[in-house]
């Protein structure tokens, strides 16, 4: 074993070219679980990406491309999707992929124990039509399904049954939380949760390797200073996230890379609207100002954005003026252009609104969910103070914050949102609609924002196939939400990546790392 | 003495029953784990579902007792981000931490030891003031603060040494070293100073302020005016004496260092209980956290126990009170 | 006379202070001749204990030798290095401390310090430093020695535990002994055993002793001769007896006058007037002077004389003959 | 000794003291102390030293972000002697007022602990028996654990406890008694120890015979013999408390981001570390070893010139 690493890094000293190479690599977080569908987070289905197919998968631009389904299409007038299934494609166990895995995977997915049961809300069956073709009806026309599910991973059904694994464990282990049993380029070898896990790659894999790596070793690394560290001193090849601030600087040293690109995700700031009074500082109790669309707008014209940008996020993030970022699908191209930053227009907006002499209220914030996101609330705190309303600021980690703003505890919050499906209308659904537990509507909503028009417009754009008319509807949703300012968006987050300078590799905006795509050079 | 035995044992039982009681009220000012288990589409059914399975809707001393109940019997319960049982994840990262502990006690110990008795006798020497002086600047330097520069010069400037991680381990049984490689001793070098260094002022310190004390005892000139020879005043008689008061503060400075190792595992990325426990509170994994402060209590009153054992080994005067104890 | 075991000359002592220089021993001068107990007296910080100190080579720093000799079996000893000198301690000179209780290593069963003492300077065996061990125990009188050698001091009685520091002390067989109030932390019944004990290992080994104390009884029971201190300086010396009987120096008038001796009878006590001045408020002329009931002009102008100039017994420039000394301070 | 009028004052013979002399020539105690006096004096009077006051968030550009000390920024051109954060707060000023609050979390937690410790360590000693048992084994249960450890627990429960809107106001209060609580045990054992042995004394034994109440003996017979290892404790304690807060605030549960303490800016600074900002961690950084090493190196001092007896 010893006499192995001293080769393999005598054999990486010597940086032979192009040769097949081993490599590692560390991100934040390590995945909860091996199972694809226990847990519905990004860490874990962006890592059990490498192992595990779908039906679908996302290439290098985000696009839909074929993946174990060769093909697909609508079935009659909107009753579902057929998909027509690779054929000759082996697990890494050996075993011949099939539509009774495909089926077996849907069940398993949708179960009541799995977390990603949600994906499969407008799905009312999944039959198989033959050994190679199965059929996905829904309730209703569901224009966008293909693209929701490229994160279903498509599991060995011979092999959860002999391991007992039929079922995703949330809160107990089963064989599937260690153990792999998939279809894509990359095989399970080693996994010690929280330490490390290896892969190597599969030789019967169905596709045509791009990459020259024999083996690779992720391993968790908390903390971004240390990654960094890590990442300068050789110790590993590719480090996810890079801390903004850093990123010039490893650009300029040599023997680091560093790649950006700009993430779904879209960070802004919230308001109580339907709140009656005001919860912190001296002024509580007092009437919540936020009621009023003008304070929202001289919040909106307060905020200077191009230096939020230029300072903490070094010139390395987009301005945002909607729900999501050019990059999703829906984007309102017409509606690109977000409130200017204007602080005499704000407090004139605020005198007229009765705020004159300003107010004081609670920002509420997380301090570890979002890049430099605390840095950026006390940047607005500072920003509004000088229109004349004082945020205090309450900066936490992220366990405490979802309960802090389930529980209304804020007069104003930050928050960021990436949608799952690269589509408009997931924002809409989840932030603006007005909250509907029972439909499963508006749950991150927490201001409990509610526009009429913009509930009737949701159901319109979910199941409009013409993609002009969907277009119209999301434009129109989006402007009431630009002229109520039923958010403030800040900017679209920045995705940062570090790499040796001896690496090349593809990001993918949603911040998945695809290991075959991955060149040691 | 074994009923003394016996009574301290009893004692440390009371003491962790308490001790577990106020860590686990603690547990839920740290945070929801529900969101952290749930994803973004999670509904209200789906939190209360799954709270109502954690047990996390029942009052916390009814938690507790569940917890203690079951702990009994060696289950610590399943943890909620691995879902896992915790007992099987903690053996796995025990091994990295007591490692890693080892060395830096042993690190603290030998030099802090050597070190204070040095200053000690050489007591104006000029070396022993540079030593007592620069000392001070490791007492006054936060644990977090020396990883952080260790890192930037031995590993990101130097290259030296690896700025995280325990390298490549041997398994052996169930019991992973570092030990027998190359790069698992490398990876040792960095993190066991940073945890070492505190507790080695502190015991240099400790031991130069002890030994000092002794060196002014009536039987330290009786031996001096017998002829002894200063190696046999100094370490025979001057030592041993010194070690009495020593022994607490060590054996809770070596203890110590296994709760210090949190801030050190989190800087250095060390795979050990620590960086578990900032994890799970990170991600409000109670069971783990339950485990963790158990364990950490187990070990506290485990080391005051054999504390007070090694007091009746090294001084006979106790050996007599403690029969009629 | 044979040649004496010690010979201090003109020993000098220096401290060093922010307020000058201190000299808790100045210019003491005296022999000790085989076989011969001489008792050093006089009030606490008076420089007796100093001067054992120095004679053993003990000071602690800054307290340091200024000038003077000090000369063993006619070799001299106060210039060696600490290494040389350490040969002499214990194997040549023994010293015993005041307090048995924490003279002994709490940690270490007596017999191993005695059995390292004896090896270290008489380079025997382990078996043989075993038995020499035990015979020391049984020379000072512990009963079942062999017994109770692996004891720890905290073990013993008091009286007891004074006993094994002899043991100790004279274990490598010293001509000289130095005991530093040995007797003052014990029982009054305990004490005259161990002064007994000192007189009989005196005679049977011929050995020379220097008897600190500040009790004037012990002396009187113990002492062949006795030299009196006064603030760093010899007062009188003399053979105790006239020393006593009739003393020369009006301190050690005072000094008799203020303490209770059998050999005296029945008489009223007398306090000396004030205290002894520390050493770094000495008034001019005779340390003496401001107390003494004698006091002329020239006590307060002259340093006192020194023994040599004087008669070489009391160094006062208008010693006491018999008779004013019966009179006494009236 | 009849003039009484030339009887030297109390500052006199304070100034002619063995202790004032030890001090007079010690140079590493009149560094230290100098160090010391002249950073709690500039804390203190940090509102009028410190050029801009970084709790005011109306004072802030954003756009003075980042600017290396003494540069002119590239965008507003102005110019700040130790640079300025990511907030474009003045790391000169922010430090002045970080080093208040540590400062004053320190004091005041020391304080807390020396109260606490010296009154129970009081009782304990001097009622004894089941008082005693019970003071001296919450101590040990207490000592069981590092103090860091303890410190996090507290303010972990009591954030949980306080209502949420006073949260921020709280959290210095929350932070001194979570370090002051977690510090009284070196207190209360020193006073315990000596109150043990004072009490057995003549002078004590008298007080009590002609029957003074126990509270005037221990206030006035006993208290005062032991304040020396006291105040060596509370000087030692002093330093701890600093770094203790620091580490806190740098794990996140100490003093909130508004009120930077030297931990907050050194766990600010220390993300830009790699970045080439070094002025945001390395002053901060440098203060608190300053503070903390003369603190120390007092309390070093002052335990080696008063010799008590330290366990």
């Amino acid at each position: 074993m010893l006499r192995l690493t001293t080769v393999s890094a005598l054999a990486m000293a010597i940086a032979m070219p192009a040769a097949a190479a081993e490599f590692r690599w560390a991100g934040t977080t390590d995945p909860q679980t091996m199972d694809p569908h226990a847990v519905n987070s990004a860490p874990v289905l962006g890592f059990l990406n490498n192992v595990y197919e779908g039906l679908v998968r996302r290439g290098k631009d985000m696009a839909i491309e074929p993946a174990l389904a060769t093909s697909w299409e609508p079935i009659g007038d909107g009753e579902g999707w057929r998909f027509t299934l690779r054929e000759g494609v082996t697990f890494h166990d050996g075993s011949a992929f099939t539509a009774e895995d495909v089926i077996f995977s849907y069940q398993r997915a949708s179960s009541e124990e799995a977390d990603t049961s949600s994906w499969f809300a407008p799905v009312s069956d999944v039959k198989m039509v033959d050994d190679f073709t199965v059929d996905v009806l829904t309730n209703a026309p569901n224009p966008i399904f293909p693209d929701s599910i490229a994160n279903w991973m498509i599991m060995d059904s011979g092999w959860a049954a002999a391991n007992g694994a039929e079922r995703p464990a949330k809160d107990a282990e089963n064989h599937a939380t260690l153990n792999t049993n998939g279809t894509a380029a990359f095989k399970l070898v080693e996994r010690q949760p929280g330490l490390k896990t290896v892969l190597e790659p599969f030789d019967g894999w169905w596709g045509t390797p791009e990459h020259n790596v024999t083996r690779a070793e992720f391993t968790p690394i908390q903390n971004p200073a240390t990654a960094v560290a890590a990442l300068l001193s050789g110790d590993v090849d590719m480090i996810n996230p890079v801390p903004i601030q850093d990123a010039g600087r490893m650009a300029a040293a040599g023997n680091a890379k560093v790649i950006q690109g700009i993430e779904a995700r879209v960070i802004m700031l919230g308001f109580p609207h339907q709140a009656d009074e005001l919860k912190y500082t001296s002024d509580a109790g007092k009437p919540n100002p936020f009621k009023d669309v003008r304070v929202r707008q001289a919040v909106a014209h307060a905020v200077n954005v191009p230096a939020i940008l230029q300072t903490i996020m070094r010139g390395n993030a987009e301005p945002a003026s909607q729900l999501v970022s050019p990059a999703m699908r829906g984007y309102s191209e017409s509606l690109s252009r977000r409130p200017d930053f204007d602080p005499d227009k704000a407090r004139a907006l605020l005198a007229e609104a009765g705020y004159g002499d300003g107010f004081s209220f609670g920002l509420k914030c997380p301090n570890d969910r979002y890049l430099n996101d605390e840095a950026v609330c006390q940047a607005v705190t500072g920003m509004l103070a000088q229109v004349g309303i004082t945020a205090e600021l309450d900066a936490m980690p992220v366990q405490n914050y979802w309960p802090e703003l389930r529980e209304d505890n804020y007069d104003m919050y930050l928050l960021g949102w990436s949608p799952g499906t690269f589509d408009a209308e997931h924002p809409i659904r989840f932030l603006a609609t007005t909250p509907n537990e029972e439909k499963k509507l508006g749950s991150w909503n927490f201001g409990d924002f509610s526009n009429e028009r913009v509930d009737t417009l949701l159901p319109l754009m979910q199941s409009e196939i013409d993609d002009a008319k969907r277009q119209a509807y999301i434009d129109e949703a989006t402007k009431i939400l630009q002229d109520e300012v039923a958010y403030v968006p800040l900017y679209v987050q920045p995705l940062v990546w570090g790499t040796g300078a001896n690496i090349e590799l593809t990001q993918r905006p949603d911040n998945f790392f695809i290991l075959r795509w991955v060149t040691v050079n | 003495m074994i009923a003394y035995v016996i009574r301290r044992v009893f004692q440390s039982f009371v003491v962790l029953l308490v001790v577990g009681l106020v860590a686990f009220s603690m547990f839920r000012f740290v945070g929801d784990p529900i969101d952290n288990m749930l994803g973004q589409e999670r509904t209200q059914a789906d939190v209360e579902r799954l709270r109502t399975t954690l047990g996390l809707d029942q009052p916390f001393p009814v938690q507790y007792a569940k917890f203690l109940a079951n702990a009994a019997q060696g289950n610590f319960g399943v943890s909620y981000r691995q879902g896992r049982p915790v007992a099987t994840i903690i053996s796995e990262r025990a091994p990295a931490t007591l490692e890693l502990a080892l060395v830096s006690g042993t690190l603290a110990l030998v030099v802090g030891i050597g070190l204070g008795v040095f200053t000690a006798i050489r007591r104006n020497g000029v070396a022993s003031n540079v030593i007592m002086t620069t000392s001070l600047i490791g007492v006054s330097l936060p644990t977090f603060l020396i990883g952080i520069l260790l890192i930037y010069v031995f590993s990101v400037s130097l290259g030296w040494l690896p700025s995280f991680g325990r390298g490549e381990t041997t398994q052996i049984g169930g019991w992973s070293t570092g030990f027998l490689t190359a790069s698992g001793l490398k990876a040792l070098i960095l993190p066991s100073i940073t945890l070492g260094l505190y507790q080695m002022t502190l015991i240099m310190r400790l031991v130069r302020s002890e030994m000092l004390e002794v060196l002014r005892q009536d039987y330290i000139r009786f031996a001096r005016a017998r002829g002894l020879r200063e190696r046999s005043v100094n370490f025979r008689h001057a030592l041993k004496n010194t070690m009495v008061p020593v022994i607490t503060v060590v054996g809770l400075q070596l203890g110590a260092i296994i709760a210090f190792a949190i801030i050190t595992e989190t800087v250095f990325q060390w795979p050990g209980v620590g960086l578990l426990f900032i994890n799970a509170i990170q991600f409000v994994d109670i069971p783990v956290m339950a485990a963790y402060l158990m364990l950490i209590s187990v070990m506290f009153v485990g080391i005051n126990l054999i504390v007070d054992l090694l007091y009746f080994a090294i001084d006979p005067r106790l050996r007599i009170d403690g029969r009629h104890a | 006379m044979s040649q004496p075991v010690l010979s201090v000359r003109d020993l000098i002592v220096e401290i060093p202070t922010r307020h000058g220089l201190l000299k808790p021993v100045d210019g003491v001068s005296y022999d000790i001749s085989p076989g011969e107990i001489l008792g050093v007296v006089g009030e606490s910080g008076a420089g007796k204990s100093m001067t054992g100190n120095a004679v053993i080579g003990l000071l602690d720093r800054p307290a340091r030798i200024a000038s003077g000799g000090i000369y063993l079996n006619g070799e001299r000893i106060d210039n060696l290095s600490l290494a040389q000198l350490r040969r002499y301690r214990g194997k040549q000179i023994g010293m015993v401390f005041q307090d048995p209780l924490t003279s002994l290593n709490p940690l270490l069963p007596i017999g191993d310090q005695l059995t390292e003492t004896i090896q270290e300077h008489l380079g025997v065996s382990g078996g043989e430093a075993h038995n020499r061990a035990v015979a020391a125990l049984d020379e000072v009188g512990i009963p079942a020695a062999k017994e109770r050698i692996g004891s720890y001091p905290h073990e013993f009685s008091g009286g007891m535990r004074q006993r094994v520091v002899i043991a100790l002390a004279l274990c490598a067989e010293p001509s000289l002994l130095i005991a530093d109030e040995p007797t003052t932390a014990l029982d009054v019944s305990v004490q005259a055993q161990i002064t007994s004990l000192l007189k009989r290992l005196c005679r049977e080994r011929g050995m020379a002793v220097m008897l600190v104390t500040h009790d004037m009884g012990v002396i009187a029971e113990t002492a062949d001769r006795v030299a009196v201190m006064y603030a760093g300086k010899l007062a009188e010396l003399g053979p105790v007896r006239e020393v006593i009987t009739s003393p020369r120096h009006p301190y050690t008038d005072g000094l008799m006058g203020s303490t209770p001796l059998a050999s005296k009878g029945k008489r009223r006590l007398h306090q000396i007037p004030g205290n002894m001045p520390r050493l770094g408020q000495l008034p001019d002329g005779c340390a003496f002077h401001p107390r003494c009931p004698y006091t002329q002009d020239r006590c307060k102008a002259d340093p006192g004389p020194r023994l040599k100039t004087c008669d070489g017994r009391a160094a006062c420039w208008f010693p006491l003959d018999g008779a004013q000394a019966a009179k006494g301070v009236a | 000794m009849s003039d009484a009028a030339h009887e030297p004052s109390r500052l006199a013979k304070m100034l002619d003291s063995d202790f004032a002399y030890k001090f007079r020539t010690s140079p590493v105690a009149m560094v230290s102390t100098a160090v010391t006096l002249l950073l709690v004096l500039a804390a203190i009077f940090a509102p009028l030293i410190a050029p801009l006051d970084p709790f005011n968030p109306a004072s802030l550009n954003l756009m003075n972000g980042f600017t290396p000390p003494s540069t002119p920024n590239q965008f507003t051109g102005e110019s700040f002697l130790l640079g300025t954060d990511d907030q474009g707060r003045d790391v000169y000023s922010t430090i002045l007022y970080g080093m208040r609050i540590s400062l004053f979390v320190g004091f005041a937690a020391v304080a807390f602990a020396m109260v606490l410790g010296i009154s129970l360590g009081l009782i304990a000693g001097y009622v004894g028996g089941w008082t005693e048992t019970i003071i001296m084994r919450i101590a040990d249960v207490q000592l069981t654990f590092p103090s860091i450890l303890v410190a996090m627990l507290i303010t972990g429960v009591a954030k949980g406890f306080t209502p949420v809107e006073y949260r921020d106001s709280m959290a210095i209060i929350v932070l001194i008694v979570a370090i002051g609580l977690s510090d009284w045990v070196q207190f209360a054992r020193v006073v315990r120890g000596s109150t043990l042995v004072e009490k057995n004394k003549e002078y004590v034994q008298a007080a009590r015979l002609i029957g003074r109440s126990p509270f005037t003996i221990m206030l006035k017979h006993i208290l005062p013999n032991v304040l020396s290892p006291v105040l060596v404790i509370a000087t030692i304690s002093l330093a701890l408390a600093i770094i203790a807060e620091a580490t806190l605030s740098f794990l996140g549960v100490g003093a909130p981001p508004t009120q930077p303490s030297l931990g907050t800016l050194i766990r600010i600074g220390q993300g830009y570390l790699y970045s080439g900002e070094w002025w945001i961690l390395f002053f901060p950084a440098v203060t608190l070893l300053a503070l903390a090493l003369a603190v120390n190196l007092l309390g070093d001092w002052l335990r080696d010139a008063l010799n008590p007896k330290l366990r």
